[in-house]
């Protein structure tokens, strides 16, 4: 039997064998006329899914006022950029403005009206609908306004400009209340007061670093977060090789090298809180030895006789071959401009420093010069802009006045005093002590957390406006802010809830703000302001210039220098120049470091953090993502024995935070260094519980002319908890190894 | 394949696939020189590129294990120690090397070297084996080592001109082909032969606040990025591995005092 | 009718095979447990013509393998590294290893075509010829030759023999 | 050759057969063990990384390249020796092999399966592998055969078909042996497997002359396939990758790691298929030498390495040397330098070379040492390429770490398979050496 099952075994494998093959060759047989499908390695010509359209308008991530062109496919913005015909940003932009996306889409954002439904604080908030909620704001307040105690009623927002602002000036005045104030942290009161008292001219000028040969930055990141980052970067290329055979120099002086540090080609660590003594020093050497010969002469060198290079030497740190040096490149170049901004102005002698700043600008005699100072005129545009910016002192009267009970109803529009201001201000504790808490905002930060209603606002991707940037540009110019794309959600821009509310309260509001949106409100006022400038323009003139407007996104007039070029006497800086050094919180005994909070360059003050893109931007100079950290100068490190990851518990007087270390070896030895930014308790899953705030670190302190926060001036102590933490950063080893990465060694430039 | 009539050209033609390089010239040298006297290290550049490319937000975990991918990265350098430190910032991306040596190594033709002088990566093509990234000496090339997602609605932002790459795939720089895509179809619609100099925009070098970057094509004598090239300060990124980059930087200055 | 004689021994078995063989027994095959060089210079076989199918599939091999790889090239010119489309140098390693390939190949096939297996038909045979015992068929002999055989056989000092009917 | 007394041919096909013909409970709970092993530790992880994605390792920006590639290596490695060294003895016809070659034929066969198995886990879309093959496809696009991968491609295929044949054709006449002293289905199958082979002088000479010949196409081809992996490396230009002797390093660390693990095959045949009078010490004797002697190549070829980057002298060689021997992983390195350089001298010594115990164990660290050797190569020079700010570091998952550990029972588990269905040892040949039987003996 087993032969034949052999046998028969044998034939069924040829014949499968056979049927096999036969059945491959009719398969091939028939599939002779199949198309081969070709991977497009190069897509065919014309080949493009869509058409994009751009929308201009303008950037809101900062102060600056940068103009943006948003691209816009199928009705989603899919990119921002740099609005081209734009004085300020020309094309360009930064890495906060473009992530203005992340603002838009963020999946955090607040999409209806919310109330919390009387237990404020617990975080708990429920939907409640427009007119409900706008009923109710417009009665309390409408009451209030009946019993003639609108001043019971107050405005705090963060930075804002043009039209928007005089709206609400305008509901506020209408209302009867005086106290519609701003604050934004990153806001240059004490540099603005400075001017003031140095110029008499009570705003930013603008630094036309561009044609500058030699920039002096005393602590001012210009390329990082100081005014106008994107416009200061544009200029410092150019004042670096735009010029053919003309390279700009830069100086930073600061204790923490930034980004700006970075690029100078010196940088000059001197003794925090005395960088204006640094500068009166400096400006010691110009006047006797001879850089300066000014008619008022003598006033200066009597003012500045006890700033001797040696005894500056003394205070600063900076060999005094060091600060002759400065001086002598600062009076020989030709176009030399000194700046103060950061940390040189958040001491406890924040003015008296920029002032010291200002009187090398008088000396180096670059007032209305170009590659100096120039003056804006402030008839540039109708909204005129920054005035409104309550500083610190504001604040402190505002939380005065909600602890005496006086406020009844606190409107908070874009503003997060909570984070941004330390605990020493005592804001969140005095809001207890406010009946109705409103906040106009698009994100849960922590100061809407602590809202009776949460009025969702829209992006400014998706609102009207107008802007006028500050400082100017030397020129009078204004943009308009449109919505690129419809409104996502429930939401509504905030000038139509101002004006829906106006409506609503009644009495004189509807007739004196008859606009029933935003866009009907800045219309008008362009109208009027072509009107006042082209004499008698018709309307349909204007509706052609204001399509050419909206089309540009910017209107302004290049050429026309602001006002005649005003050179200020130096009197009054001169008059002006003291040297407090800057009172430092906590004894150099209990807390031998000085603690350095900067702007972070991705997250700014922290109205970034709740945006992915930023979050995963490494940080410049340390490339670190996610969360927050404390650097110390290597020899500091090896003194208290930290290695990086080390997770310290950073003390002063103020309190205490646990962040890890990093060693950072362009930061002067004795100095705690943390970023801003990090440390959210709330605003959003990717902000929530990430890092440390070193705001909570700041003791409470006034700079003692402006009132503005001392933010720099608290001493600490570091203690190494022994726990470790791992610091999420990509570079790995920071130094060539002699590899020549960063171009060959022989040296061509 | 159509192969040439007669036996001339097929000589030719044979001439032609025995030639290192194959190319002759490249109809577009495209080559972008990055100033690093002007660089600051603001990485305006990095989020243009997250921005225009689909780049994935891969969170703070994987991050942690660098899983991150960002096409275009700022790297670092310190030179010298406290009081006397200086930083020295250089963008990194792609660079498109003429004799790239990540290319060799793919198995299945997912990165080639296209007829202006691009390297390109062809996602659907890629089967993962990473060789090229190993073999890649800038480093550039990023791995998806997961299919990243997007937080609803963070994803209509995504552009619709490029790709969104899935688990296992290689992927890089590709110098904004879609833009280049987009300047070439404008440039037939008006009836030009070429693409005018500037008129291909690169994300990046779009962004750049301090106009660090340029972009072009190296083979018109006319070209920005030809006039940088003849720069004094000029030089490619290890060059002694004779990749011949299309990315030149502009060495930093210094301060004459 | 084919005749099986079964030996215990290496030596008798030779003899048998030896014997047939000078006596005009030319299908007589020889099964052993183990390869035995006599046996096989019994029956005469010299050179293996397996040899050919080597040396062809090696040659065929290398073709291909250089044909694979420069052709492939062509279909969709992909230029890669500033190398040429056919590069000699890697193809050679290509044609390298499909000559090797080819060359295994058929040799295999060389080996079923000479030894004609697999066997597509039985063929007398003694299980015990893969253990211990050294067989001798003789085949297509009959009547007198059968009987020649097996005497020859027998002589030889044969323990067994056995008649099988061939399944023609 | 005998330790215990020459066997009858009878008694040969009766030892070896019955280690397939009578099957104990132990052998299923081996094979049981073995098997959930390969599942647990190996397909299941790689299921969950297949779903989620080669992330799931811990490779990252700064090593692509992880254990997988590294146990790939370790395994072709393995893989040599084992029909190479069958293919060589055979030409030198040396009678030691006989008894041995089978189950090292089976070993090359059978690694060689697991480190194609480690490609697959390797790749990051592992669906499209087809596409790294040369057959037509509907996007008319063929594989790059300028890429080092594809000589492995074609080379690693090739070798695993011209060695399964090897083995194979070697084991036809067994399988004779087989059908004959069986019954029922397993007599069907094998009259399939052996082609009804008789055993006659034509079908010996026939095979003889083959076999011989795949013998001498293996040689080359073994040599090559070491070679063509090592380029996967060499032809790179990382720091600590590219160097010129990575060839003959390969290749010479391949035969190496393969024969201590001939060895390590030999003692467990030995010791639990009781094979002690096949297997006796003069397989062990010689087994030892040649472990000597290339221990003594492997270290010299190690030497040159080191040498030759610091004699090079360039930044990047130098880091990525640094960092191997004073880096996190050297302390794996000198591990491996003591397993791989040192402890083998202890051969030198005859005591060590006859006791099948300390042979055992010196086989095992010597592999051991070369698995580390692998994961050296893949994890140091990577993560310091040329720019130091892209400086990083590897540290394999505990996915990687599991799948390892499942790789070794999956060559288990087919070896365990193999032994059941192929003879062990090769009768013929076996018989081969015993002297003829004559009336006279």
């Amino acid at each position: 039997m087993s032969k034949i099952s052999r046998r028969d075994l044998l034939q069924y494998i040829g014949a499968g064998g056979i049927g096999a093959v036969g059945g491959v060759l009719y398969s091939e047989s028939i599939e002779r006329d199949v198309e081969l499908i070709i991977p497009q390695v190069v897509p065919p010509e014309d080949y493009s899914p869509g058409i994009a359209t751009w929308y201009n308008t303008v950037c809101n991530q900062c102060s600056a006022g940068c103009g943006i062109s948003v691209r816009i496919r199928e009705g989603k913005a899919k990119k921002i950029e740099g609005n081209p015909v734009h004085p300020v940003s020309q094309g360009r932009l930064c890495a906060r403005g473009q992530s203005g996306l992340n603002v838009l889409y963020n999946p955090d954002r607040i999409r209806e009206p919310l109330t919390n439904a009387g237990q404020r604080g617990t975080g708990n908030f429920y939907p409640i609908s427009w007119d409900e909620v706008l009923t109710t704001i417009a009665s309390r307040i409408g009451r209030l306004k009946i019993e003639n105690n609108a001043s019971r009623v107050r405005l705090l927002t963060g930075r804002v400009r043009g039209h928007l602002d005089e709206l609400f000036a305008q509901f506020m005045g209408l209302l009867g209340s005086d106290h519609y104030q701003q604050y934004d942290f990153t806001y240059p009161s004490a540099l603005k007061a400075a001017n003031k008292i140095s110029f008499g001219i009570d705003q930013l000028p603008y630094y036309d670093i561009k044609n500058a040969d030699l920039l002096l930055s005393f602590g001012a990141d210009y390329l990082g977060t100081w005014i106008s980052p994107v416009h200061h970067s544009l200029a410092y290329g150019h004042m670096r090789q735009g010029r053919a055979g003309r390279r700009g120099k830069t100086v930073q002086v600061e204790p923490r090298m930034s980004l700006s540090g970075a690029a100078a080609d010196e940088w000059v660590a001197a003794r925090p809180g005395t960088e204006g003594l640094l500068a009166l020093g400096i400006a010691h050497i110009l006047v006797s030895d001879g850089h300066y010969n000014g008619s008022d002469r003598d006033q200066w060198s009597d003012v500045l006789q006890a700033y001797s290079p040696s005894a500056v030497s003394a205070e600063t740190d900076i060999s005094e071959g060091n600060i002759r040096q400065l001086a002598r490149e600062f009076g020989t170049s030709k176009a030399a401009l000194a700046i103060a901004g950061g940390a040189t102005t958040a001491g406890t002698n924040a003015v008296a420093s920029a002032v010291a700043v200002n009187a090398l600008n008088h000396l180096a005699g670059n007032l209305g010069q170009p590659g100096g100072i120039i003056f804006n005129s402030d008839q540039a545009f109708s909204a005129t802009p920054g005035t409104r910016q309550a500083g610190m002192q504001g604040i402190l009267d505002l939380v005065e006045a909600m602890e005496a009970g006086e406020v009844d109803v606190l409107l908070v529009h874009d503003s997060n005093p909570i984070f941004s201001l330390p605990d020493g201000v005592g804001f969140r504790q005095a809001l207890d002590k406010v009946p109705l808490i409103v906040a106009l905002s698009s994100f849960r930060d922590e100061t809407t957390e602590q809202a009776d209603l949460i009025l969702p606002t829209n992006t400014y991707l998706e609102s009207w406006g107008d802007d006028v940037p500050d400082p100017g540009v030397g020129f009078p110019v204004a943009s308009i802010s449109q919505p690129v794309v419809t409104t996502l959600y429930d939401t509504l821009p905030v000038g139509d809830i101002i004006l829906s509310l106006a409506r609503q309260i009644g009495g004189e509001l509807p007739m004196a703000m008859p606009w029933r949106t935003m866009e009907e409100f800045v219309k008008e006022r362009w109208r009027e302001e072509y009107a006042m400038r082209e004499s008698g323009g018709a309307d349909q003139d204007f509706e052609a210039f204001w399509q050419a407007a909206l089309e540009a996104g910017v209107w302004g007039q290049p050429g026309v220098m602001t006002g005649d070029q005003i050179v200020p006497s130096s009197s009054s800086t001169i008059a002006a120049i003291t040297n407090p050094a800057s009172q430092f919180a906590g004894s150099e005994t209990d807390y031998p470091l000085v603690l350095h909070p900067y702007l972070s360059a991705s997250l700014l003050d922290g109205r970034g953090a709740n945006l992915p893109w930023l979050q995963e931007l490494p940080d410049p100079l340390t490339s670190v993502v996610y969360g927050s950290w404390a650097e110390l100068n290597p020899a500091t490190a090896e003194d208290l024995g930290i290695r990086e990851g080390d997770v310290l518990e950073v003390e002063t007087p103020a309190g205490s935070v646990k962040v890890p270390a990093l060693i950072f070896p362009a930061l002067r030895p004795g100095v705690v260094a943390m970023p801003i930014g990090q440390g959210h308790t709330s605003y959003g899953r990717y902000a929530r519980n990430r890092g440390a705030n070193p705001m909570d670190l700041v003791s409470m302190q006034i700079d003692d002319r402006s009132g503005d926060l001392a933010w720099a001036a608290t001493r600490a102590r570091v203690r190494n908890t022994g726990e470790r933490l791992q610091i999420i950063k990509t570079d790995g080893i920071t130094r060539t190894l002699g590899r020549q990465i960063l171009g060959p060694e022989n040296d061509h430039a | 394949m159509k192969w040439g009539s007669d036996l001339s050209t097929l000589v030719e033609k044979f001439r032609q696939y025995l030639k290192p390089g194959y190319y002759d010239e490249f109809d577009y040298h495209w080559t972008m020189t990055i100033d690093l006297d002007r660089c600051t290290g603001c990485e305006a550049c990095v989020v243009a590129c997250q921005a225009e490319n689909n780049l994935p937000i891969v969170g703070e975990k994987r991050y942690a294990r660098n899983r991150e991918i960002k096409w275009i990265r700022i790297e670092r350098y310190w030179e010298g120690e406290y009081p006397d430190v200086k930083m020295g910032f250089i963008p990194m991306l792609c660079q498109h090397c003429d004799d790239a040596p990540c290319e060799i190594a793919c198995p299945v033709f997912a990165t080639y070297h296209n007829q202006d002088g691009l390297n390109t990566q062809i996602y659907n093509r890629c089967i993962g084996t990473r060789t090229c990234a190993v073999y890649c000496p800038y480093e550039v090339r990023y791995f998806n080592w997961f299919t990243y997602t997007w937080d609803e609605p963070l994803e209509q932002q995504l552009n619709p001109d490029v790709t969104v790459r899935e688990k296992g795939v290689m992927e890089k720089c590709t110098f904004c082909i879609q833009r280049i895509r987009l300047a070439k179809d404008n440039a037939k619609d008006d009836d030009r032969r070429r693409v005018r100099d500037g008129e291909v925009v690169p994300a990046c070098v779009q962004s750049c606040p301090t106009e660090a970057m340029a972009f072009g094509d190296s083979n018109d004598p006319e070209a920005k990025v030809s006039k940088m090239m003849k720069d004094p300060r000029a030089y490619t990124v290890l060059e002694e591995l004779n990749t011949t980059p299309s990315i030149v930087y502009l060495k930093k200055a210094h301060a004459e005092s | 009718m084919a005749i099986m004689g079964t030996f215990a021994f290496e030596e008798d078995f030779l003899a048998a095979a030896e014997k047939l063989q000078s006596s005009g027994f030319d299908n007589i095959s020889l099964l052993s447990p183990v390869p035995l060089a006599e046996a096989q210079k019994v029956l005469g076989l010299g050179k293996s013509p397996v040899r050919r199918f080597s040396l062809a599939g090696a040659i065929i091999g290398a073709l291909a393998g250089f044909a694979l790889a420069a052709g492939t090239a062509l279909v969709f010119v992909l230029p890669t590294s500033g190398r040429a489309i056919i590069t000699i140098p890697p193809f050679l390693i290509i044609t390298y290893e499909m000559t090797i390939l080819f060359g295994v190949l058929f040799t295999l096939l060389g080996f079923h075509v000479v030894s004609d297996l697999p066997a597509w038909r039985d063929r007398p045979y003694l299980p015990a010829a893969t253990i211990d015992r050294f067989v001798v068929v003789v085949e297509g002999a009959a009547g007198e030759q059968a009987a020649r055989a097996e005497a020859i056989i027998r002589q030889a000092g044969a323990e067994e023999i056995h008649h099988v009917e061939e399944d023609q | 050759m005998f330790d215990h007394g020459q066997p009858s041919y009878a008694e040969v096909n009766k030892d070896i057969l019955s280690v397939m013909l009578e099957t104990g409970p132990r052998y299923w709970m081996l094979l049981g063990t073995t098997m959930s092993v390969a599942v647990i530790f190996f397909f299941m992880p790689w299921f969950y990384q297949l779903i989620v994605g080669v992330g799931a390792a811990g490779m990252n920006r700064n090593a692509y390249w992880g254990t997988y590639l590294s146990n790939f290596i370790f395994w072709i490695g393995l893989s040599h020796s084992g029909t190479l060294l069958s293919a060589i003895l055979h030409i030198t016809n040396s009678p030691w092999r006989k008894s041995v070659y089978r189950s090292a034929e089976a070993m090359t066969l059978f690694s060689l399966m697991t480190a194609a198995l480690f490609v697959m886990v390797h790749l990051g879309r592992v669906w499209f592998v087809h596409w790294s093959f040369p057959i037509p496809n509907q996007m008319g696009l063929w594989p790059n055969f300028r890429s080092p991968l594809m000589f492995d491609v074609m080379a690693i295929t090739t070798y695993l078909t011209a060695s399964s044949i090897f083995i194979y054709m070697g084991s036809v006449p067994d399988f004779a042996a087989v059908r004959d002293a069986s019954t029922g289905t397993r007599r069907r199958l094998y009259t399939i497997f052996s082609f009804g082979w008789r055993g006659t002088a034509r079908e010996w000479h026939t095979l003889g002359w083959a076999y011989t010949f795949f013998a001498v196409f293996v040689i080359p081809l073994a040599v090559s396939v070491h070679s063509i992996v090592s380029w996967d490396f060499a032809l790179s230009i990382v720091p600590g990758l590219h160097h010129t002797i990575f060839a003959p390093y390969f290749v010479c660390g391949a035969i190496y790691s393969g024969t201590a693990g001939i060895v390590t095959v030999m003692y467990c045949l030995r010791k639990f298929l009781n094979f002690e009078r096949y297997i006796g010490q003069v397989h062990l004797d010689n087994l030892g030498k040649l472990l000597l002697a290339l221990s003594l190549i492997w270290s010299y070829i190690n030497m040159l390495e080191l040498f030759s980057s610091w004699y090079g002298g360039s930044s990047f060689e130098l880091e990525a040397l640094k960092f191997k021997l004073t880096g996190f992983y050297a302390p794996l390195y000198w591990e491996m330098i003591l397993f791989c350089a040192f402890v083998p001298l202890l051969m030198f010594f005859r005591k060590f070379r006859w006791s099948w115990n300390k042979m055992l164990l010196i086989s095992i660290l010597i592999n051991i040492g070369m698995l580390t050797e692998r994961f050296i190569i893949v994890a140091t020079s990577q993560p310091r390429k040329f720019l130091p700010n892209a400086f990083g570091f590897y540290f394999p998952s505990w996915i990687e770490i599991s799948i390892t550990i499942g790789s070794f029972a999956i060559f288990a588990t087919l070896f365990l398979i193999f032994i059941k269905w192929v003879p062990a040892i090769s009768i013929y040949e076996v018989k081969e050496t015993l002297k003829p039987l004559r009336r006279d003996a």
